[in-house]
């Protein structure tokens, strides 16, 4: 059974540690917020200038003024701050931000990674995710394995125009959890259910399979 | 050193046709409603607007976009905007996307006096483009100038008759940065108080970088995605 | 997310022998008061200091230097300090002088991720010597690079137990830039309050930025120039 | 008659405009402080981080965390305003400081400045002098004209270690106002009963003497 966009995300939260600072992308990245184990203290930061991002605000609570990058309302946290735009990626560039979520159209064996470009579609432009993928030192990408019409969107080298290059460190799709080395895409879990023999099928991209591969704990 | 100005219209008065633009705001969110006002109501054409995003089709640089004033946006990201794509795909509109960090950090270099900054961002993809390349401790950086802008445009929430800026929330955004890189920077505050009532320890913008400022009004403050969770 | 630690001892246990440690403060303004004790304290040896200046002779980094701990200082202004001076003409002592903005800027380009900067401070001076300068617009830069320190040893106003700060008056300087600059950063406040008590829109240093903070005590802040005029 | 230190930052407080930022250095530079011409507003910046200094404070009134740049405690005025040291020298750098005046070992015909170090004497450092002469657009110097041997300290070529190339725009003097062009030192004032003949021989750089030179009003 593929993994559901939520389980995607609980996945990814199982890579969160205590006191990491993380920036969660728009998409399934966002969702991993829910999933924050209990007791454990993580900040999220949100690229367009704070630091300790909270729940969505009640009904009636909104504030024009207070919005995450996505331009959602938003609320704080204790011991939230805010930063003007440079800062923000001051600190990214710097690798203060101990992980970084985003989701992508493509990635390759290499860890490229192309998300905000789609050639002959109006291109809507980069936002923030150039920054990120060139700056963060641990990318943890979430995606759907295939497209649409079956295709693998882990590629031996991306299709689409990138957004950074040798950047992704790690994939969580709906049918497995991969490492991105020097080798290529190392299947270190696969969907319950899913066989090594599927996602090699749908892996375009380079796929080392160290002998035995777990299912993912759903 | 009183920095002063009656209003919008007053302010933005010797922006000429041609003029390159620096406009605060993430999305909706903190920008120069009034001024943007002011530049529909005086005509102003052929602009190069910095500013990270377009506004939406009704609102914020959108209002600009419709009258045809734009000639180049220098953004980050334009979704949300269909009179923006039309202009685009009609060739009437031309557009620099730059990531938005880049954008941050070109605004910071020009406050700061560093002709140019080096960034990873956009390294190994068509940003990099004709753009310097250069390896600092094995990692590659692209060479990115800072802006040069006439006038800078942007919103804070309080302000001082010398110019001195506070944010709030969110809506601090590229409003200091640009603030800091206008050659003239024109500052609307929803709050103007007399010189010495803002805390000098917490003022985010100092009162140098600021050459005029007004007392805004009329507020939309229009929210984009208004995301909630019930009681 | 708790950050905080017992006090100066615990914060600097792990200081070894060699570190490169950034001190804020200017003058006496502002100084890691105990911090500093406790590496007097520890005893580490051989250390590099980059610290706008290098304290007096029974203060500040004055104390380090009289127990001969200190290899190599960076700074920008060294004077008021005659053991300094003995140490220095004897060799036991190393000193690069850089300008003071460009010791400022260097720990911005660190905090910020930039490995390098350009300034026109010291183009044409011996400070130039061994540099790449580059010419934009017709003027000329030095390159400068990013510091890389082990440790930042800051003073804030106050501090929460995530680590944001708040610096009171001059006694700001140095201290939020090289609080962004350290591999590890190590602050100690004036009062240490729990995390909300700060107002988020006026913390000058995000607590991801900061390691470890503690609650300071005793300080000194001793008046390098007591000027006054009479009432 | 040549000029005394309080009537050099006299004439130099002439300069002023309503509105400027200045930046003044320490000794002479310092005192042009007391002559800001009654009703003009002057903001006086603190290369460590403050725009809007004060005079001295009251006797017992001493704030150890307010200093300037010379370390000696001071007040703050209406509208100060507290800022970083990269700040202090981001807005010098970009030119938004609209006067600074320093004092100087050595100026040269072509605004060459030297005034940090002298060969064989304990070298205590540059401080802000570098970035200060390399970046504002505006650059008066207070000094002496001759050293206390008589030597002119108006050169051809400084002999001492420079803090800075072509950056001086005009130099007041004991004997005289002189602006630095491309032709050298032009002189446009000489101090009262200071004659033409003697302030050539006491400038030893390239001196250009454009018709009438009137008096320094004292």
């Amino acid at each position: 059974m593929a993994l559901t966009k939520e389980q995607i995300a609980a996945r990814i939260a199982r890579e969160l540690r205590e006191g990491y600072y993380v920036n969660l992308g728009i998409g399934i990245p966002t969702l991993v917020a829910n999933y924050i184990p209990p007791g454990m203290q993580v900040v999220l930061q949100s690229e367009n200038g704070l630091l300790g991002m909270g729940p969505f605000p009640f009904e009636g609570e909104e504030d024009p003024d207070l919005i995450n990058a996505g331009k959602q309302t938003i609320t704080t946290v204790p011991g939230s701050v805010f930063f003007d735009s440079a800062m923000s990626f001051g600190m990214i560039r710097a690798g203060k931000v101990d992980l970084t979520v985003l989701g992508a159209m493509e990635v390759s064996d290499s860890g490229d990674i192309a998300n905000w470009k789609i050639p002959g579609k109006m291109v809507k432009g980069m936002g923030g995710a150039m920054d990120l993928v060139a700056s963060a030192r641990n990318i943890v990408v979430a995606m759907m394995h295939t497209n649409p019409k079956g295709e693998s969107k882990l590629l031996p080298a991306c299709t689409l125009p990138l957004t950074g290059v040798r950047c992704v460190r790690k994939v969580v799709s709906d049918l497995a959890v991969l490492d991105i080395t020097g080798d290529g895409f190392v299947l270190r879990e696969r969907a319950p259910g899913v066989s090594v023999e599927e996602i090699r099928e749908k892996t375009a991209g380079r796929l080392v399979i160290p002998g035995d591969v777990p299912e993912i704990q759903v | 050193m009183n920095k002063v100005v009656l209003n919008a219209e007053e302010a933005v008065k010797d922006i000429p046709d041609g003029a390159v633009l620096m406009l605060g705001g993430f999305g909706l969110c903190g920008i120069p409603e009034n001024c943007i006002s002011a530049l529909v109501a005086k005509g102003v054409r052929e602009l190069t607007c910095i500013s990270n995003n377009a506004g939406v089709d009704d609102f914020g640089i959108g209002l600009m976009l419709k009258q045809k004033q734009v000639r180049k946006m220098i953004s980050s990201y334009v979704g949300e905007n269909a009179e923006f794509e039309r202009q685009l795909l009609s060739g009437e509109l031309e557009v620099e996307l730059i990531p938005q960090g880049t954008l941050a950090t070109r605004c910071l270099a020009a406050g700061y006096g560093m002709p140019a900054v080096f960034t990873p961002a956009g390294v190994g993809t068509e940003v990099a483009a004709g753009k310097e390349t250069r390896q600092f401790n094995g990692k590659e950086y692209l060479l990115e100038m800072a802006f040069e802008a006439d006038f800078a445009l942007v919103k804070a929430w309080k302000g001082d008759t010398m110019g001195n800026l506070v944010f709030r929330e969110t809506a601090r955004n590229f409003n200091p940065l640009m603030a800091m890189a206008g050659k003239i920077t024109i500052a609307e505050v929803e709050e103007l108080v007399p010189a010495g009532e803002l805390d000098p320890d917490l003022v985010h913008t100092p009162g140098i970088y600021v050459h005029r400022i007004f007392q805004g009004r009329d507020y939309q403050k229009r929210i984009e995605q208004r995301t909630v969770r019930k009681k």
